[in-house]
Formats: structure tokens, C-alpha cells, sequence
């Protein structure tokens, strides 16, 4: 019972996550400028990689997979958003800014 | 149900290659490559699920633990120069 | 579903190849040859490749785009429109494409198990590596023992190549520890690289020494230990990771590996076997592989990592203005 | 349909190829044909890989359960060829580096002008 149960919450986080990874990467086509596709791209880093990562998680069981699955979690957690720093900093030092009418179309 | 995952997975690669063709700026060339990394890892781990060989997951930890460098890497060179201009 | 999957990664890599061939930004086209890198790891995933495609991914991801931005920051940003524009390279590839392409009609089908690459040597590997070498990882002891000479070859090519760029940019020793002009800027970066740092370098031995059991072994080894000292040069600035990690050193390292490996092979030929024999190097002919296959690969991952540091402190040090300039230029 | 399913790889290895070839010998700027150098030698690696590819194989790590495995010896040869092909494409990327400092050029039509010059 609890596995399927288990069975069942795994493939809701799994097909979930992909959805959002989808959502975000549709966010990062579509939003108007640099920054604001910044927003979308950490959907995908946070939430998405998150719930894919722990349903997979969840069909490995207490394994070496599961452990090296949080690892990935772990390091994508702390370098996503660091990468995204370095982004925004570089885009800014180079002179990038903000649109602020959100009319225009990027 | 893998399956399912990896073609929405495979769908958001390619939305976001459009967004590196596209541009305008190198920033969101670099942005479009990095979420690309992201979903490759995810891929690498739900490939390995949907072939029954889990255990090589070592790939995917490869790309998180040095994906982000290269980022970086860009960062260091526009930090001393000021021009961001990236037309074709 | 692995079908489909190989036949859109194959369609995606080919629509960048074109687009990289058709942007003028070499910049942009950095970007894109780093996203064609990541796809071709994935398509080696998917065909079974873990060892190649844990190898394209420690260098595609890093090192290679680093090498790519630091030569572009170097030279021109932009590629200047030919002055003249001839059909005849078109026409050259339409005729060799069309041609290579009538020669694959009599290739085996893609998969096919009784094509002759499947009959030859590779069964014989499969079957006899449990036994004889004792590892479950066919590609390192078909890469360290079966065909030691070859990888003995590679090894000395890489050499070579590091010693070439030497030659051509060499390394310049800076005489102190200066700090990055936008060393205030970094703060955020220089925590999460002393976060990262020390876990890159201990996975590179991870990989180092699980490649018996799973995908790894000396060349992705090396490559990820380069990789992490390049994150450090590149927030803690040149001048500290040359401190640590001095350029003149990096050439007798580079060497070193070359020698070790060698060594392994003479130390056989010394014990009474034949040149890269290994199981004379332990009591038991397997436990003899093992030492061997370890000690190689640990000359090859020295090798490896130094020859890239050599590379990427070759480039970085060049003029200022590079991907690690130390004044603004 | 099976001829076209049998030979996809090969025939978009071809393809990818050919791209590189012709970034080598019509793009004027050097360092984009070295980037089409590593496309070119990219798609050789991917050849070699789809060779070894055995349908309903998996990768060539012995375990309990599989009898079937895809052939391991084009793998080290790919892998051994992606490391070597990094030092060369540095090695070639360093002779550009040093072709800008002698020319103030890397476009090989500026390069070939100087050298009439000269």
C-alpha cells in the first residue's frame, strides 16, 4: 500500500517538476528582457530540478542513487544562483538595463 | 512515465536553444546555455532511471559541480570591459 | 523511446552546428559550441557511451568554452564578412557529403549486433575482463591493460601538446600576489568557490578511483582537478593560484605522469614480464592488474590536469585584457 | 524506412561533417575554423560512438543481470581521442593567439595581403 502510495507521489513530483522545467524554459522565451528572463531560468534551478530530483529520489529508495541525487540537488542549489550573480553582475557592468515597458518585445 | 518526463524535458531544451539563437546579448546567450546544463543533468538522471542503470549518475554530477564556471568565466571578462553589444 | 530521443538530440546538434557557422559573433558562437558540447554528452549517454560522455562533460562544460572566451578575448570579437564569396567550398561539401553519404548505404544498420565491429576483438574483451583483469568496468581495463600502448601513446601526444603551448605563449611567473581589480565584486563568487572547490578536487579522485567500478578513470580525472584549480584562478585571482600551484612545477608534473606510467610498464619488463604487464607487478595476476591499472591512471590524471593548467595559465597570462585580466584595461 | 532509421546517425554525422568542413575552408576568421574543427572532429567521435552502439545493449560495465553490452573498444577510443582533441584545439588556438600578435589580425584574406606586402 505505502509503496504505491510512494509509486504514486514520485510520478506526480517527477511529471510535476518536468512541467515547470517546461514553464520556465517557455518564461525565459518569452519575458521581455535579460532580467526578468533571469526569473524564469530559476524556476528551472529551484523548483523543477527540485521535484524531479526528489521523485526520482523516491524511485531509488535507500540507495548510493539516492545519495548522489540529493548531492546533485545540493550543488544545483548553491550554483544556480550563483551563476545567475554572475550573470546579472556582468550584464549590469556591461551597461545592460532593465526594460521597463512591458510592452516591448525582446 | 519516464518517458512522458523526457520529452518534456527534451521540449524545454529546445525552447530554450531558440532563446540562445536568438540572443539579443550575450547575457542571454550565457543564461540559455546554463538552463540547458540544468535540464542536461535532469536528463542524465532520468535517462539512467529509464534504462534500469540508475548508477551512472556521476555524469550529471560532473555538469553541476563545474557547469557553472564557465559562467563565471564570462563574468571575468566583462567585468573589465564595458561593451555588451553582440549583434550578428 | 531511446530512438527518439537519439533522433531529436542528433536533429537539436545539427541545427546548432549550422547556427555556430552562421553567427559572426564569436562570443555567441562560444556560447553555442558549449550548448553543442552538451548535446553531443547527452546522445553519448544515450548510446551507452557513460565513460566517453562523462568525459565531454567535464570538458565541454569547463574548460574548453574557458579556452574558447580567453583566445576571443584575445583576438577579434567579431568575424569580418568574407571579401569574397565563391560557391566552390558549397559545391566541395555538397560532392564529399553526397559521396560519404552513398558510402554509409553499405554500412551495418545503426545497432545492429552482428555488425563486424561487434565480431571482431570486443566479445573477447567483454568476456575475458572479469576474469583476467577482474574489474566490471570494461572500458578502463580495455583502456589501462589491454591496450596500455595506446593510451601510453595519448598520454605522450598530450604531453606534447602542453609543451607545445609552452613553447608558443609561455607562462609568466608574477612576482606577487596581486589581487583582482574587482576583488570587492567577488565576494559571492569567492564563497561559493571555497564551498565548491575542495568537494571538485575530491570527486576528481572519486572518479579517479572508482573508475574501476563505474564511469571514470585518469583522463576525466585530470580534467575535473584542472577544472578546479581554474575556478580558483579565476575568483582568487592568477597571481594567488599560481602561488599555489607554481607554473614550473606544473611542467615537471606534467612530466611526471608521462614517466610514471612508463616506469609501470618497465617495472613489468624488470619483474620478468613483457612491457605493461601487469600481472607480475603482485603475487596474483589480478591484484597485479589492479596495481597497474591504478598506477597509470594515476599517471595519466597527472599528466591531464597539468597539461590543462599549463594551457589555461599559458592563456590567461598573456596580455591584460584576457579572461583573467588583472588590471582593466 | 528501415534503410532511413538504420542510417539516421550516420547520415547527420555526415551532415554536421560537412558543416565543419566548410567552416574550415570558406570562414576566413581562424579561430572560427578551429571551432569548426571541433565540430568536424565532434562528429567523428559521435560516429564511432553510434557504431558501438548494440540494440538492447547497455554500457559495457559488467553487472549481475545483463548479458548484453554494448562494444566497449570505440569508447576508449573516444575518450581518449576528447581529452587528446583538447590539447590539440589548444595547441591551434595558441598558434592563432600568436598569429594576432604578429599581424593584428586573425582574418586569413588581412594575413595573406601582408604577406604580398611584405
Amino acid at each position: 500500500m505505502l509503496d504505491i502510495l510512494l509509486d504514486i507521489l514520485s510520478w506526480i513530483l517527477l511529471l510535476g517538476g518536468a512541467l515547470f522545467l517546461l514553464t520556465g524554459a517557455i518564461g525565459v522565451l518569452r519575458f521581455p528582457d535579460f532580467y526578468s528572463r533571469l526569473h524564469a531560468v530559476s524556476v528551472c534551478d529551484t523548483l523543477g530540478a527540485g521535484m524531479v530530483l526528489l521523485g526520482l529520489m523516491l524511485q531509488g529508495g535507500l540507495t548510493l542513487v539516492t545519495v548522489k541525487l540529493m548531492l546533485i540537488f545540493y550543488f544545483m542549489v548553491f550554483s544556480g544562483p550563483t551563476a545567475v550573480h554572475a550573470l546579472a553582475e556582468a550584464a549590469q557592468v556591461s551597461g545592460l538595463d532593465p526594460v521597463e515597458d512591458d510592452r516591448e518585445d525582446g | 512515465m519516464y518517458a512522458i518526463a523526457t520529452i518534456l524535458i527534451l521540449v524545454a531544451i529546445a525552447v530554450g536553444l531558440v532563446r540562445a539563437f536568438r540572443g539579443p546579448t550575450l547575457f542571454d546567450r550565457v543564461m540559455a546555455g546554463n538552463m540547458i546544463g540544468t535540464l542536461t543533468v535532469l536528463l542524465v538522471a532520468v535517462l539512467g532511471f529509464m534504462n534500469g542503470r540508475p548508477e551512472f549518475l556521476d555524469i550529471a554530477l560532473v555538469y553541476v559541480l563545474i557547469s557553472f564556471i564557465s559562467t563565471i568565466a564570462v563574468l571575468r571578462v566583462y567585468v573589465s570591459r564595458h561593451d555588451h553589444a553582440d549583434t550578428d | 523511446m531511446q530512438h527518439l530521443v537519439d533522433i531529436v538530440l542528433l536533429g537539436l546538434l545539427m541545427i546548432t552546428g549550422f547556427a555556430i557557422v552562421r553567427m559572426r559573433s564569436l562570443l555567441a558562437v562560444t556560447m553555442l559550441t558549449s550548448i553543442y558540447s552538451l548535446f553531443s554528452a547527452l546522445l553519448f549517454v544515450v548510446l551507452d557511451a557513460v565513460d566517453v560522455a562523462l568525459t565531454e562533460a567535464a570538458i565541454g562544460a569547463g574548460i574548453s568554452t574557458i579556452l574558447l572566451l580567453a583566445t576571443v578575448a584575445l583576438t577579434t570579437e567579431y568575424e569580418k564578412v568574407p571579401s569574397h564569396r565563391s560557391l566552390l567550398p558549397l559545391l566541395v561539401v555538397t560532392l564529399t557529403g553526397a559521396a560519404l553519404i552513398y558510402g554509409t548505404l553499405d554500412m551495418p544498420h545503426y545497432g545492429d549486433p552482428n555488425a563486424p565491429v561487434h565480431r571482431h576483438v570486443a566479445p573477447d574483451y567483454i568476456e575475458d575482463t572479469p576474469e583476467e583483469i577482474g574489474v566490471p568496468n570494461v572500458v578502463t581495463s580495455v583502456l589501462a591493460s589491454y591496450r596500455g600502448y595506446d593510451t601510453l601513446g595519448e598520454v605522450t601526444v598530450i604531453f606534447t601538446a602542453g609543451v607545445g603551448v609552452l613553447a608558443l605563449l609561455g607562462v609568466h611567473l608574477r612576482k606577487r600576489t596581486e589581487q583582482p581589480s574587482d576583488y570587492h565584486k567577488l565576494v559571492v563568487l569567492r564563497v561559493i568557490a571555497k564551498l565548491f572547490f575542495p568537494l571538485i578536487l575530491l570527486f576528481a579522485l572519486y572518479v579517479l578511483f572508482h573508475g574501476d567500478y563505474g564511469p571514470g578513470g585518469g583522463f576525466q580525472a585530470g580534467v575535473i582537478f584542472a577544472t578546479g584549480f581554474v575556478l580558483y584562478a579565476l575568483t582568487h585571482g592568477l597571481g594567488n593560484a599560481e602561488r599555489v600551484i607554481p607554473p614550473a612545477l606544473l611542467g615537471i608534473l606534467a612530466a611526471a605522469g608521462v614517466l610514471l606510467y612508463s616506469a609501470v610498464g618497465i617495472e613489468g619488463m624488470l619483474l620478468g614480464g613483457k612491457f605493461l604487464e601487469y600481472n607480475v607487478l603482485a603475487d596474483d595476476p589480478v591484484s597485479g592488474q589492479h596495481l597497474g591499472i591504478l598506477l597509470i591512471e594515476t599517471g595519466v590524471g597527472i599528466t591531464v590536469a597539468a597539461v590543462i593548467l599549463i594551457i589555461y595559465f599559458g592563456f590567461v597570462s598573456r596580455r591584460p585584457g584576457g579572461a583573467d585580466a588583472q588590471d582593466p584595461s | 524506412m528501415s534503410t532511413l532509421l538504420g542510417h539516421y546517425n550516420y547520415w547527420i554525422v555526415i551532415v554536421l561533417m560537412m558543416t565543419g568542413f566548410y567552416t574550415v575552408i570558406a570562414r576566413p576568421n581562424l579561430v572560427k575554423k578551429i571551432i569548426g574543427l571541433f565540430i568536424f572532429q565532434t562528429s567523428v567521435f559521435i560516429l564511432f560512438i553510434s557504431m558501438a552502439k548494440v540494440e538492447g545493449g547497455t554500457a559495457p560495465i559488467i553487472e549481475e543481470g545483463y548479458s548484453l553490452y554494448s562494444n566497449p573498444l570505440p569508447h576508449v577510443l573516444i575518450l581518449t581521442a576528447i581529452v587528446v582533441g583538447l590539447a590539440t584545439t589548444a595547441l591551434g588556438l595558441a598558434l592563432v593567439v600568436r598569429i594576432q600578435e604578429a599581424y593584428g589580425t586573425t582574418n586569413e584574406d588581412d594575413i595573406h595581403v601582408q604577406d604580398e606586402t611584405d
